[in-house]
This record gives structure tokens, C-alpha cells and sequence, in this order.
């Protein structure tokens, strides 16, 4: 069952203050509405990974890993290779996460990230088969949110995205006749290959202005969320409502224009971290 | 790309013989059940939906009750032979543990849960049959189930999804539409006070072709709001004769 | 752990005046003990099954399907099909139903059935080998009770003898050399082969009477009951007692001498929404 | 039908010598554990049976309890190594949910539980070995550790299954009847104040075999009751001296 | 999570009645302090088990049973049979004992005999393979504590290594070529071939003093204990120390040379009950 | 025996040039995460273990408090992208279950939890990365993540594995020793009151062997211990500044 989550403990004193210092057109870091935080990328943190990225954006911090595996294909697409997402709130994030397996917020945070990097082909997933029909790459995208500051979803896929176009290919050899497809992870084959890169802009909208990139403490203040994925090409390539409130018409084109800006910004940052 | 592809409009008309901005037959029946507080059934083509809805009841366990609204609790589930091909599994997968959550999200703008503080709504979305649509066709199905179960709202909610299919936007996906289309986006709306409860995308639109696409849909939505409100009347009036 | 259900909370004044109609001779509908209420049947509810059957039974509603799959045989029954059967009681049947996977009495009410169509051979499974001791139809019986006002097993039962007489089995082509065999669910193949049809009539003992299809309001006041099902050739093929009461020996021969004559006219029932 | 089916019945015996009307050798043993309020092992042939009894005591969570009678929750299970062939996996089966309840069902009417009201009596049933007839083995070794935990009952509960096999009505199934047979009819039952507990029937029979088959397991039920009331006296006997 | 477990309510009087008692060098039912209580095994009590052992130490009981299966050697070990070792606590066996699925105390137990099995290659595992590199026997040594006085871990080394000892092979029929494994579990085919035998000797801390096989009752006043493995040719074979507090780097040497002393008269015991 | 070994120690030196004594180099952070009480990251060869801690806080659910004491509740895991080879499942496996267990009887001694009755101490610790050591890092880690939180302490708790490999005792396994060596002991201790909190044997060791181990180990966790201090002075003095 899906629930109505606890509503956050704010004291109505912060809360005007918050408000007030929003509608005054800044982030209570001083930032403007619509800009982001800094952005921090660590490189390679877990070297057992085939390829794994930290983003820090203010003090949010998530970290994408990738491990690729020799699998099957789906039977309705057997020349591709697969793409797994999941997404884990480590219960070190935040004193409202619990240990346990990934909650509805997790899960929708996995499906978000994966139809977003899934809809625009920005995995050359085709040219992952080693013996079509038979034996592709499975390409295992696990996400965890070590530190909540606000905005995860915009979080998550910077360091997904980064973790994705940073991913070595072990080395392997196939020998087409027994199928059998040895690798050997100590070298490696290339790159994963990229179409484009993707980066998702959440508006949040907090009383009546329409901001990105919260702190946790605004961003619990706002009635309801709308993460809108934007390719480089200018396409949009996925979209989720969430949170209690609504949208007029009216909020739903404001938000489109700024995540077509933002996203051109945010993926000009991701590319200068790509190898 | 999908293999085998099917070609989907074909002069301008669509597999199912619809033009773009055409509904499937809809289909809509209020107080379906007994036990349940509130219910309804809706048809959309093939798709099936059934929703019932318990509450304002008491919160168990007690904890998670919240002083000042009622929770709304929702499940969206898929029966095991309600889908094409192989039966599925029971356990509730991961799509419909987001689309519970989806569900819940598109109803709660309308809900006026300040009303009930420390009881719970419970809804229940049973896909019966599934052939695109499902979720939208939920979310039409439980507003019906609230109003039918005397839970004061703002407006219904209705919902439908929109979609591009060969590069042409269409209404109300099919399943086929759905599974071969280039992009299929789910929209709800309290049409009255003009507020949008739900919108996700699941494929590529330019800019232009988003703005074609939610007019559409509010379109849409418009008219299953009128047979929502139409179906609600019938059932009423029924009891009173 | 199987425990003590909660007593349902029902009124004394209630409770005694159920009980006076009762000792009368009467169900609170008016109908005689041992007469069921009104049978309502709607096929092809689900048009993706195999086949579907909405039982209403009085208020009462299960929803029944099947889909056939292909799988292996048991390996004590290699030359057989499989039947496979679930039940689940939704959430929305009862204000007492939780979500969540089948609890005991989901379980024993499939149990039940399972056991009451495989013991005689209600299924023809010795017809259903594709390649036999290799591939084998597999028969997934899956029960829905939608909503719950008594006697679940006995609307179950009819709901299920019905779906599968009414499964259409897809058309297949079977490759012996291979092994693999095609389906095509747009043909069919013809019925799905039965040996007899089955019906369970479930006896409450309700005060010191013995009722059959009481409601759900009726049904809280039975100390125990006794599914028993009868096969269209009078024979005795299940049985099951429930509930925290006993039997004396006279009972158990008067309820046996009930689900004879009963079984016969739910039998003949379930005969008209035969194909 | 199942494959290699051995023959029953050759004139007149069964495959393990015995007389349709034989039970197979008994032997029960009372207070076989230290922490437990009561306890017993009953061996049936080579099924063997360890039931054990906590209570009354406290009913964790609280909300479980029941203002007018202590609560009955009763488990069935299987050791892993317990059966013929491979491993039994220790995730609990469908049947030994079913068992569990079919079990506690059988016991509760014996059991005067309006005496502690808002209390828990816990009973658990491990099969140490299966051959045949465990469920009711362990009802009539849950029974003696009721009566060992000092649990009051209207009576005891004894248990023994019928069947047919090659034709024939048979008491007390072992292993291979049961998997080979026609029909297998467990029965449970107070036999001093003639009420049966319990009764399932997994299998065909006719009306006619129907009452010679209860008749045979009421018949054998009287004999393992007084085996029952030997076992208790016998533990009390051997404290007291 | 693993959570400081619930404190036992011990009466104060009780309590300290005890530690004088042990105080004075004895355990409260007047052994000294390292000596075990008596041992008695009971085998066979599974019949259809390859071996199943009944020990009991004072009132504590453990029953280990072993079944062997055809299966699949792990990767790294092709040309070896696998081990599989589970516990569980049955609920029968302590009033604070729950029914589920094995407790992080049971999966320690478990693994700490384990590895006090496998790490002395008390099994000749490499005398376990069917068709190296394809079929193995595979070993599953399951542990249930049936009664609990204490000292679980002495007592189900004791119960596992006579199961292991006490295990007869079925006959199997290899067939090379299709890698087909028959077995008849009506014959045997020898003995589990053993290297070397084991037991472990647990070292409670309670109070100032060190002792061996204490009573349920003692051992909830322990503020910590060692289990130490020991093998018959005098190697320590494993280890590991549980409970809420600490030893000393003394205490840590006396407890090693305990263990040499008293695992040589564990492995006396047990080498009486093999066949 | 494990299949391709490969030899261990050549001419006195370990496979990663250590000789048997030497640690591996080691790196500590303190107050690396925001919103945990106290958090650390411990960096031991490849190996990267992040510690949070939160607490004291409310106990959820209540009746697991405790009357006289604090109850710490600890989970170690392995995030699935950190170990070799192929992907780890993201459900607790049995040696994560363990583990848990034993760190948190590691850090236990350590902490003064009677002065917060009533409450929980919750210690996450996360391996990012798994090169041999990750439990012993992962206390060292937590014990600097307790301190950083302002949980009061008996000592710092230091870990370090000892182990014997080709027949030489040496110190902080890394991977390929762990794998192919003859005996892993991890051990834990707080230093500066001579209490072994935590010591575990997966191998065999002669007594002679286990003596001489045991003294290598707390001399490598005296070394740690003082790293630990350092880290924990550099955090508290860049504060101040």
C-alpha cells in the first residue's frame, strides 16, 4: 500500500521564514530560484565497480555504481543488452530512512532515472549483444543515496549518467560456438557506448513559486514536484509528477521551459566529467 | 527499437480504426460492490478496472495516523490473468508499487482530508483486464469509488493517457499503441478548477509536440468527466425511484 | 502461526434475533435452510484469461481465471498436465481482508478446491501432454473473492468447475524434434478436456441447526462447518471441516445426506453456463 | 493416475503385514522437554511426532488478545531432513499453513479457553519423521502436552486417518497408501463425549464408504485414546512415586 | 539490524546467589566450574534422514540431521562436494524463542560450525565429487535446538559432527556420459568419508571467573563468551566471541589453553558414538 | 583446497610488497555525511568502508527500549557494485547478518549506554568498496563515527585482521590473503584499557601460531588507534579554527 507520508515536524516560525525569504525570489542559501548548487563529482570511488561516480550537489550526495554481467537478452528485444536500475535510500542518509528494502520512493526514483535514460537511447544498447539472441551485456545501474539535502531525482541522475558514460567494458572473448563468454576484469574493451547524454530538472513548486534544486527543509515545504528529463538534443525525454499538490496548465509550461534551460546547463556540467 | 513493429496509423486512422483524437468506448458503474464503502467499475476498450474504496475508518496500526488529515492509503494491483501472454505473478512488482504511489498522488489534491483527521481511506484499484490504460482508467474508476463512498472532494479527478504513435499524437493508448508507440503520457486533472493531479511522460516529445499532446489530453479528460458525472446521476437516481 | 480469529462484534439483541429465524426454519432472506440464493453468472469478464467467470452468489461475488501456460510435468506424472490454484481475498471484499499475500484461510480455501477437482479427475490432465515427460499444459487456476457476504467456498467452487470448462485452449504447434512449442493465443485449440463436473456444498452449524450458503452475517455465528464436495456421479470427493466447533456422528450423516442432494442442483446449475 | 503404482493389498494384508483394521505399533511419551509447560512425542509406526505447549501467557502484540477466551495459535512444520527423497525446504509450504490451522481447529474445541481470557496457549508441532498420518500424530501429541501444560479440556483429542486402498477401507494409512491409495480421510475426535474435531477427505469415496470408513477411524480413535490416558498416568504415576 | 537483545529479569537475590556459587568454584548444580554436564546421543531418530543425532547435554537438546543431494560444485571448488549448514531455534525450545525464519543467533551458530568444519576439512569434501567439475554430492547438515539449557553452540558441534560421522552415502549409479546421477536411498553406499573430528568449547565470562557449559540460567549472566573450535590433532580450528563485553588479553590465553584440555574429552566423547 | 592458489609470500615479501608486519596504507575522514550524528569514512588499501551514526534517538517500535540502557542496533552491508567479481545481491545474505551481529558486540564494551535509557544508538555501516578487512574498517570506522556523534566511550575500539599465509603470520589481509591463506583473525580491541572487544579464527592456527597472531594484531591496532585520535583532533581542531 501506498501511504500519505508523515507530514515533516516544521516549526510555523521557520516555516513563514522560509516562505517569505522564496517569494522574495532567492534559496535560503541566498541562491536564485532557479539555480542550482555546486556540483561535486568524485571519480572511481568503490575500484570494484566497472564504474562508479559520486555527485555532490550542496550537501546531497548519491553515488552511482555499475557493474556489467553477462546475461540473456528479453526475448522481445534479443539483439539489445539490458539495462537494470535500482536505487537505495541508505537508512546513514537521513534520520527518516529505515533500513530495509527499497521503499515506493526508491523504487519510483529507479523507474524515473531508468525511463529517462531508457525512452531517448542513451545507452547504445544495441551494440551490446555478443552473440545475438543468445548473450548480452546486463548493465546493473545501482543508485544510493548516502546524504539527503533535497532534490534527489536531479541528484541521482547526474551521478547515473556520469557513472554510465565513465563505464569500462571488461575485457572478454566469445567463443560464438559453445556460447561461452569468458571476461576477465583486470583489462578493459572500451567505453560503454553513449547516444547522448540525458539530465533530469525538477521544479518544485513551494507555495507559489516555481524553484529547482531545494534543501531538504524547502523542499518539505513544497505541495507537490515535477522532474522533467531534457536530452542534449532539446527533447523531452520523461516527466514525473509527484508530492500531494497540483499543477495548472499554466505551471506545467513554466516548468517545461526552465527544465529546457536548466537541463542545457546540467549536462554541459556532466559532459566535463566524462572521460 | 522493438522488433516486429507493427505499422500503427494507416491512413490516418489508427489500429483500431480510431482518428488520433478519438476515446475508446468507455463504459462506467457506480456501487459495484457491498461490502466496500464506495466502488465503481470502468471499462475503456478492453481495459477493466475495478475500485473500491473503505473509510474514513480507524488507522491500524495506530502510529501511523496523523493529526491533522486523514492518510489516504492506495493500492494498484494487475489480477494474474488480466494481462496478454503469460500469467503474472502475484507478488507486487515494481511498477505497481510506483503506480500505487502515482495513483495516490493523482487522487490526494482532491481529497479534502482535513476533514477526517487520524482515520485512514483506503483505496483499491483491481485491474481486471489490461489492455492500456490502466492506471488512467484507476484513477477514474477510484474517484468514482470516493464520491460513491461520500468522500467530499474538490472536483473528481479524471484521467487518460495521450501518446505518439508513427509521429502522430494520439488519444487514449491501446495496448499495442502503448507497447510500440514512441511515447505514452498519462494525464489527470480535476477539470473544474483546472488543476492537473498527475502527468508522467514515458518517451521522447519535442516541446511543441508536449504542448499538442496535454491539450489533447485535457480534451480527453474533459469528456470522461462528463461520463463520470453522468454515471454517478444514473446510480443515484436509481436509488431514489 | 495459525491463530484464533477475532470474534466479529455482533450485538446480543442481534444475535438472538438471527438465531429465533433461524430455529424457525428460515435464512434472515426469508429462504429455507438449505436452499441457496440466486445464482449469477458473467463469463469472459477478463478477455485476456484463458478464460473468466464472475460467480455472484447473493451478495457474494468470486471472480475465477485461467490461464494455460507451458511447463514440465511433475516428475511422478510425466505424461500429465499441471493444475495449478490460487486464491486470493482482496482487500476491497471485506472490511476485515488485509492486503498482503494469501493468509491461512486464502490458502486452505484453494487447498480445498485444488484437492476437491484433482481427486476426481474433474480435469482430464492425462490429455494435456504436449511432448510427453518433457512439456505439459500447465492449468493456472487463479480464484478472486471480490466481495464477501458468506460461504466463499461453495461460490468459489462454482466459479472454478465453470472457468475451466469454459477454457479455450490456444492453438499450438508442438516441434517433437526441439522440443519448443509455439502458442498463439488469437486461435484456439479447442475446450479444455473434463472428466466430470464438481460442486462443494459447504453445512454450517449455526446454533443447533445445519444451514447451507448462509450469509456473511449468518456465517459469524456458525460454531464449525463442513465443506463437502460431490462429483456429478454422487460420489463423496472432499471433505473439510472449519471453525472452532465439533460434530456429533448424526450430524456428519445428515450433512453428507445435504450435500448429495444439493451437490445435484448446484451441478445442474453449473451445467447451463457450460459452453 | 501415479506412475508405478505397487499393489496394496495381497490377500487380504497390507504391504506392511497389517489387517485393514490394524494400527500400526504406538508409543507416546509425555513431559519430553525442559522449557516447554507441556510436551510429548507420539511415534506412529516410523512417523514421529514432538508437540510442545506454552501457556497461557501473554499475548505479544497485545492487540492479538481476546477480552473473553485465551487465543489458540498452533504451528506445523516439517524438519528439513523429516521426509523421503530430497530436503525439505524450511520456508513454510502451503500445507503446513494449512496443516497449522487444520490442527489448531482440531484442538480448540476440546480446549476450555474462556478460563484465561487475554492470554496466548501456543502449541508447536515438529514432524521429526514423515511416513504417513503426521497431522494426526501431532494432534494427538498436542493433546497430551495441553494436558501435561495442565491446560483444562473438555477431553482429549485423538486422531487417526482412514483410506482406501485397492478397494479396500483401511485404518491408520502409512506412507505409501497415502501416496498410492484411493482416498485418505484424517479424523480427529473427543471420544468420551463424542464429538469429532476434525475431518477432511482427500480422495474418493462413496456415501456407503464414507460411513464404514468413519465408523473404522472412530473405532481406532478409541484405542489410541486410551493409549493417550496410559502415557499421561504413567508420567504422573512415575512423579509421584 | 542487529539490536542488544532483551536483558533476562533475574531477581537480584537469585542473582547473586548464583555467583557465590560460582564464586566458590562450582557450577549450581555442584560440577566444577570446567566440567561439562552429562552427555547422552540418541541416533537414527530421523529415519529418513542420511543420518540424523539426537544430543543431550544436561536438559539442552540438539538434533542434527543430514541429507545429501546431486548437485552442482561451487566454481572455485569444481572438483569438491559442498557443505550447506543451517540452524534453527525452535520455538518449542525457549519460552523467548519465536517462530520464523532463522534470528541473526541461529545464522551465527549456524556459520560458526560451519567454518569449524570446513576450515580443518573435517569433511573430505574432495572425496564428494560425482563427476568433477559437473555433479557433486551436496551435504545438508541442518541443526535444530529442541530444548534450550544452555551452551548451545558445545552442544550442536557435538550433534553435527556425529550426524556428519554417522552418514550413510546412498547407492548412486553414475553415468559419464549424459551426467546422470541415480540414487537409491533403500542401500548405502559407505560412510561420509571424515578427516578428522571436532568440537568447540565455549568459555563463559560471568563475573570474575571462566567457565565451561553453563545452564540456561548462568549463561544469562555472561557478559560474554568464546566459543574456540578445536581439532583432534590439537590445531585451534576457529573461533568466536560473542555477548556485551570484553576479555582480556589473559583471559583470551587461559581460555585457548581450556579449550585445548576440555575439546580433547569432547572429542573422546564423541568418537564413542560413531559406528 | 582452493583451486589455482598462487604463492603468497616470495623472498619474505607479501603479493603487494609488504613485509609480514606492515599495515596497509590507511586513510580516516571524520563528519563526512550531513545529517548523520557522526559519520566517518575509513580507507584501508582498496578497501572503503563509510560509518554513520544517529542517536541517542526514540526507540520505533517502543517496546523494544530498554529500561536501564540505551540498545544499539548496528547493520553492515555491502553496497552491490563493492566487491569483485560479480554483482552482489542487495538482500542481507547470511555473512551480513553476521556481521552485523559481531560489530556491534565489538563496539557494545565500548559504549556508556546506561546514560541514555530508554533509547536507540543505530550504527550503519556501508562497504563502498571490498578488498579484505571491511569488518575490522568497518569498526575502526564506526567506533570514530560514535566518537564524532558525542556518544560517550569507555575507549576507542581499533580493528585489524591477522592471518597466516604460506605458513608466515602477517598482518591486515588484503584480499588475495583472505581468500587463499591458511587462517583470518580479525581482532578489536580498545587500547588504552587492554579489552579485546572482538576476536574471531576462520582457519587453523596451532597454539604457538595463535599467541604470536594475537600479539601481532594489537600492535596493529595500537597503530590504527592512534590514527584514530589524529583523525578525530583534525576534524576538532579544523572546527575551531
Amino acid at each position: 500500500m501506498s501511504s500519505t507520508p508523515e507530514t515533516p515536524i516544521i516549526p510555523k516560525i521557520k516555516m513563514n521564514a522560509i516562505l517569505n525569504v522564496l517569494a522574495k525570489g532567492n534559496h535560503i542559501d541566498k541562491r536564485p530560484l532557479l539555480s542550482y548548487r555546486q556540483i561535486d563529482v568524485v571519480k572511481n570511488v568503490s575500484p570494484n565497480a566497472d564504474s562508479s561516480v559520486l555527485v555532490k550537489l550542496g550537501y546531497t550526495q548519491v553515488l552511482a555504481g555499475v557493474k556489467l554481467e553477462v546475461g540473456q537478452p528479453f526475448p522481445d528485444n534479443p539483439e539489445e543488452g539490458v539495462l537494470i536500475v535500482n536505487a537505495e535510500y541508505i537508512p546513514a542518509a537521513s534520520p527518516t530512512f529505515e533500513p530495509g528494502p527499497p521503499d515506493e520512493n526508491a523504487i519510483e526514483l529507479a523507474r524515473v532515472i531508468d525511463r529517462s535514460i531508457r525512452e531517448p537511447r542513451a545507452v547504445a544498447l544495441d551494440k551490446l549483444a555478443l552473440i545475438p539472441g543468445r548473450k548480452v551485456w546486463v548493465v546493473w545501474l545501482d543508485i544510493y543515496v548516502l546524504d539527503h539535502d533535497g532534490n534527489l531525482i536531479d541528484a541521482a541522475m547526474i551521478a547515473s549518467i556520469l557513472a554510465l558514460a565513465n563505464t569500462k567494458i571488461p575485457y572478454y572473448e566469445v567463443d560464438q560456438a559453445s556460447g561461452n563468454v569468458k571476461i576477465d576484469r583486470s583489462k578493459t574493451a572500451g567505453l560503454l557506448p553513449m547516444n547522448k547524454l540525458v539530465a533530469t530538472v525538477t521544479i518544485y513548486k513551494i507555495g507559489d513559486v516555481l524553484v529547482v534544486d531545494p534543501t531538504a527543509e524547502e523542499e518539505a515545504l513544497a505541495s507537490a514536484s515535477l522532474a522533467i528529463a531534457v536530452s542534449e538534443d532539446g527533447n523531452i525525454v520523461g516527466m514525473q509528477k509527484r508530492g500531494l499538490g497540483a499543477f495548472t496548465e499554466k505551471e506545467l509550461e513554466q516548468a517545461i521551459e526552465i527544465s529546457l534551460n536548466k537541463g542545457k546547463e546540467l549536462i554541459e556540467t556532466i559532459r566535463k566529467f566524462i572521460t | 527499437m522493438k522488433a516486429n513493429k507493427p505499422q500503427l496509423i494507416i491512413e490516418g486512422k489508427r489500429v483500431d480504426g480510431r482518428t488520433p483524437s478519438d476515446l475508446r468506448p468507455i463504459k462506467m458503474e457506480v456501487g459495484v460492490l457491498r461490502n466496500a464503502d464506495g466502488s465503481a467499475i470502468v471499462e475503456i476498450g478492453n481495459t477493466k478496472v475495478l475500485a473500491a474504496v473503505y473509510g474514513p475508518r480507524e488507522v491500524v496500526p495506530r502510529h501511523e495516523e496523523q493529526v491533522d488529515r486523514a492518510i489516504i492509503r492506495c493500492r494498484y494491483r494487475m489480477l494474474s490473468f488480466s494481462t496478454m501472454g503469460e500469467r503474472k505473478s502475484p507478488a507486487p512488482s515494481r511498477r505497481e508499487i510506483e503506480l500505487s504511489k502515482v495513483i495516490r498522488e493523482a487522487l490526494e489534491p482532491a481529497i479534502v482530508s482535513s476533514q477526517f483527521p487520524r482515520t485512514a481511506i483506503d483505496i483499491f484499484v483491481e485491474v481486471l483486464n489490461a489492455e492500456g490504460g490502466t492506471r488512467t482508467a484507476g484513477i477514474t474508476a477510484a474517484s468514482l469509488a470516493l464520491a460513491d463512498a461520500g468522500i467530499p472532494m474538490l472536483d473528481l479527478v479524471a484521467a487518460v493517457a495521450v501518446g505518439k504513435v508513427d509521429g502522430v499524437i494520439v488519444l487514449d493508448l491501446n495496448e499495442v499503441e502503448d507497447m510500440y508507440g514512441e511515447a505514452d503520457m498519462p494525464v489527470a486533472a480535476m477539470p473544474s478548477i483546472g488543476k492537473i493531479t498527475m502527468i508522467q511522460l514515458n518517451g521522447v516529445l519535442t516541446p511543441e509536440e508536449f504542448k499538442k499532446a496535454l491539450k489533447l489530453a485535457l480534451d480527453g479528460i474533459n469528456r470522461i468527466y462528463n461520463l463520470q458525472k453522468e454515471a454517478l446521476k444514473k446510480k443515484y437516481v436509481e436509488i431514489e425511484e
